[in-house]
């Protein structure tokens, strides 16, 4: 077994990553940036060290010192989380030669997938089905441009090294496309430290259907069934969901089998994604390997009932899968929401700033994955991703309605966050019914305006607002006496506790 | 007492008077009493005819951010004698033509030069934060008067970045 | 479907029934003593109305003025939680006459279950092994004298109306009898406002172990396998966990069908459980039928995947029962720890006061049905659970590593609490080893004294303290200063913040 | 600063400065640098030597409540001169004479009279609390000297109940 792990994120995935060590009693190892010295990954690890000032680049970016890093704790082996370093395959290789274990696939594997130009041929070639796409590299822009009219408009720009929509444009003139491959190829740069993009055909109104797989290191592969991840706005996910409305039992197993062979045919180890795009007809095109624990694992996890952090660090260590295909059961219904620090009603405009207030979600089947805490800051620098709320339900409609309870439950002051948008969302008609699409915001939330709030919580608020104004100029008058009661615990008896009228 | 409260630019009047152990509201329309409790600094318990509200509360500078039953308010104490609806007014023209930083970020690009003429919706200059882009576009024809800042710079929430003018000045 | 239900409770169980009511779309009134105004179930109901003084006989137990408060607020409905009404079976009539319905069995059976010496003589006859024991209500003193020394020592005092330990006693001898009598009448009297008990022959280092049951109006019955409750101090559960470890398939497919039978020949409807001791030759006896839901139902639901608060309210609506039998499957293992109010390095005294501080635990597998929060006070009235933690994994040694974990993420300020002896006792190697009786904590913790705590934890909260003390020093020299800074959010860019060094 | 604070009746010093951006903890044995904050109003992040802890802290008038890896302390400032110790050995003495409420609760008995012999172990009264009847026993063997409560009164902690007084007196 593993006997140190480096933990090389920040945020809720680092909290999530630093609770399946625990459980495993193995000691976990922050990393942070200057920024970070007060974020919630940094407390809750048995150690933390500062690897650099609060860019990316200097710090979760930095390979070198992260290696050293862990070198100098002791740790035999580093978590890479997802974004960041998690799917850089120099990276892994770097790890590997330090002998220190990298928590995901071997670099190879993760070299090849990582590089959707020469994974797209091998799977063309092992009989996959792919998106019409761009074959290589492009050289010049001139070459962009004639790719792009081979393909045909709308087409879409992807980035060679990542995931999670960064860098990811729609294009639908070849007007469009200089200034927005400039962009894309600028937030890749910025994201994954390495510009290259290529083209693919833009599918319309696709769903986003990938499945979770697990390999050990001596060949043996599952997959854990599928998770629709068609609710996107900036190419990126904010609702996923397990099981699939658009499979059905044929259609699920035809494309877990396609998953796995992906997973062989790429030499792939540890916990990985094979995502498919589903149209309309249900056809479904191979998109990428995601090499990394995904955000949204969770919702795989409530339903199958396997800890997949676990499995990756079991696999790490060289352990055998416990189960076998047939052993794994979905059961129930999950859904995931992402909580980001941004505005809905202005274009998702990231919000940072400071966490006044944060009440968590409760209750049955109710899990919260989160980084944050009242009164944390949240830094300009890094992803805007908050917090998880997953719920679980005997049945879908179950799930929908422990959402939007959880989601109302769930306080968050100070900064914009996505919580109430979601709400929407999933009380959407559209949703309900299951017509999920990657086009589900733009058609149904373009025109997302600040609503109306009903005049009875308005005037609650106005109460609200009174009282503490009122509350304000008495606490004042009589600051010494009110101290006191404030910071008392119960050690006299009186007034209208014993019995009495208040 | 009287409160007069700013919640998204609309002037609200509420009275609160202390009797007993309740509160007697009155709304304009209405009024009733209410059972009013600091639960814990960040929430506050309302009852009201029966019915139970759970409002969260915190506070900061004149800012008031509330939350009850998933919906968020912001509510402030309106400036000296109703002036604020006014300086609104004022202060949405003068946006047009200044333009700032939507949120705290760097300055990836600045797309124009000072005297440039600009269309609608052009592409201004790219600030990034939280690793997203974001274009930050001209609302008006006209042109650009001066520029603050400069690519790489870290600015602040509301941070003048250019300043326009329009074209019918001319 | 039920219209509007009143919570005739109070605390973690009452908040848990408002979460199913909101998910179910169905409005929630709680109602509340004097001393309960700022607890948690008032907050978060749909309405909330005040009930009576503190004393749960002059509020919780005010059979009259519960039903005329469902009346006037248009309920149609009364769910009873545990505890106070919840196994009254005159509560269950009178509701029964004037058509509200009571959200658990129907009056009759209620009756029938609740008389534990008719219950036991019921079973007897249909054929359901007992414990020995009183056959009837003895007249006086010198009756239960005889059928003490008939029964033969140990016996055990039970509540006739009762259960979760209120007015059990064990008596040695003769001598014991009389006071053990009248302190276990007078618990029982303000417990459930009946002063009945009656005896039975005390089975020593048994296993408790019971079987959640479901039945429609209909007649259709299903069990959701057990649990086992041996972890128990004063004769009440701590810890609860299923499967058990002491049965067998076998052996549970047989108590099974024991705890339908059971359930059949009492006419039984809605949710109860079926209490029976497991003695060291896995031989089982029928203890009672616990009427009501009970405070361990969340293992159940963890692993069969079923919302018992649900189906108690589907079954209550005159709903068919949604599953079979052979539909209900155990997946992983899941225990359960109460969080009670009590000192353990005394005796298990009560703590009552106010909370200072809460810090929840969470973490994929853990869940927390809880009735305070940060602030609250916990008054002398009631009984003193405040909350329980739930785990679930894939197995049971996982399941204890991951509520090890999550008692030391549990943080309660200001009053004393059973989280650290509870994970004491998880972590205990019989525990662990699945030996776990109903004499385990006198076994193993009888001489619970405080334990030297590590030097380095000591250590750090000097330093803590210390620091505190500096900041409060420091605070007061720039108290207006230090108050701008606590408050402000981060509107300023400045400092370390950009990219400087600290 | 030097620090003094008692932690189960035993008491500790400790001393902490500012240095910069940390602080010099000498602890009697070793002295090293520690990073600390308030990361909010209780909570404290305390980093040494790159380990990481988070201690959860209460105060509450002049006790401090603090919980770290699961394990709880109860701090409170020494009295004046050390004088605390010396009071505990003689309160510790009293405490067997005056039998108090060991917390807040309602009497439900008072099993002696005024006057009336007693053994030790021998239950004196009954106090109920949070629905559990809890046995006050006599902790020594003499007599009753004064009874202050009656049955159905509520008692907070620490009130006196019974005063009692030795055998070896007479």
């Amino acid at each position: 077994m593993l006997k140190k792990i480096l933990i090389a994120n920040r945020g809720e995935i680092a909290v999530r990553i630093i609770k399946a060590c625990q459980e495993m009693g193995i000691p976990s190892v922050a990393v942070y940036s200057e920024a970070d010295r007060d974020s919630l990954h940094v407390q809750l690890a048995n150690e933390a060290v500062c690897i650099g000032p609060a860019p990316a680049i200097e710090s979760y970016l930095n390979m070198g010192r992260i290696i050293r890093t862990a070198h100098e704790v002791g740790a035999d082996s580093i978590h890479p989380g997802y974004g960041f370093l998690a799917e850089n395959a120099e990276f892994a290789r770097r790890c590997e030669k330090e002998k220190i274990v990298f928590i995901g696939p071997n670099s190879k594997a993760l070299a090849l997938v990582g590089d959707k130009v020469r994974s797209r041929q091998t799977m063309e070639k092992a009989g996959v089905p792919i998106i019409p796409g761009m074959k290589g590299i492009a050289k010049d822009f001139a070459e962009f441009e004639s790719e792009a009219k081979k393909i045909g408009y709308p087409v879409m720009i992807k980035a060679s090294a990542g995931g999670g929509g960064k860098g990811m444009r729609v294009v639908h003139d070849s007007e469009e496309l200089k200034s927005s491959l400039e962009a894309g190829m600028r937030e890749a740069k910025s994201a994954f430290g390495d510009e290259s993009v290529y083209l693919e055909k833009f599918i319309e109104e696709p769903r986003h259907v990938e499945f979770q797989a697990l390999a050990d290191n001596y060949g043996n592969i599952v997959h854990l069934f599928e998770r629709e991840c068609s609710i996107q706005r900036r190419h990126q996910k904010i609702v996923e969901e397990t099981p699939s409305q658009a499979l059905d039992p044929k259609l699920r197993a035809r494309m877990g089998e396609t998953a796995k062979k992906v997973i062989k045919v790429s030499g792939y180890n540890n916990a990985g994604t094979v995502e498919f795009l589903l149209d309309k007809d249900k056809n479904f095109y191979f998109l990428e390997v995601n090499a990394r624990l995904q955000v949204e694992h969770p919702v795989t996890e409530m339903t199958t009932g396997t800890d997949l952090v676990h499995q990756q660090i079991l696999i790490a260590s060289g352990e055998k899968l416990p189960f076998s295909q047939e052993e794994i059961i979905q059961r129930g219904h999950s859904i995931e929401c992402r909580i980001y620090a941004e505005d809905p009603n202005q274009d998702f405009l990231p919000s940072s700033g400071k966490v006044l207030f944060l009440q968590d979600p409760v209750g049955p089947g109710v899990r919260h994955d989160c980084g944050i805490y009242s009164g944390c800051e949240v830094p300009i620098y890094y992803d805007p991703i908050l917090a998880k709320v997953i719920v679980w339900a005997e049945n879908r409609n179950k799930a929908c309605l422990r959402m939007i309870n959880a989601l109302d439950d769930y306080v968050v002051l100070g900064i914009k966050t996505t919580i109430h948008f979601l709400k929407e969302v999933i009380s959407h008609p559209q949703f309900k019914a299951g017509n999920t699409t990657t086009s589900f915001i733009k058609m149904y939330f373009d025109e997302q305006e600040a609503k109306k709030k009903p005049d009875e919580n308005l005037k609650l608020a106005l109460i609200a607002s009174a009282f503490d104004s009122l509350d304000k100029t008495q606490v004042r008058k009589t600051a010494e006496h009110k101290d006191k009661e404030v910071f008392s615990p119960w050690l006299t008896l009186g007034k209208w506790r014993l019995g009495g009228k208040k | 007492m009287e409160f007069e409260f700013l919640i998204d630019n609309a002037l609200h009047k509420i009275s609160l008077e202390k009797k007993e152990n309740t509160f007697v509201v009155s709304d304009g329309e209405k009024t009733y009493e209410a059972d009013i409790r600091f639960i814990s600094p960040n929430i506050i318990s309302i009852i009201i005819e029966g019915r139970s509200y759970r409002v969260y509360f915190a506070r900061d500078r004149e800012k008031r951010f509330l939350s009850l039953e998933g919906q968020q308010f912001t509510v402030q104490e309106p400036l000296e004698g109703g002036e604020s609806l006014q300086k609104d007014e004022i202060r949405s023209r003068e946006d047009e033509l200044m333009v700032k930083a939507p949120m705290p970020g760097k300055v990836i690009k600045i797309d124009v030069s000072e005297k440039e003429e600009v269309r609608k919706n052009q592409t201004l200059a790219v600030v990034e934060a939280m690793k997203m882009e974001n274009e930050i576009k001209s609302t008006i024809e006209g042109y650009v008067k001066k520029i603050f800042v400069s690519a790489g710079e870290l600015v602040d929430s509301e941070k003048p970045l250019i300043e326009l003018e329009l074209k019918s000045k001319e």
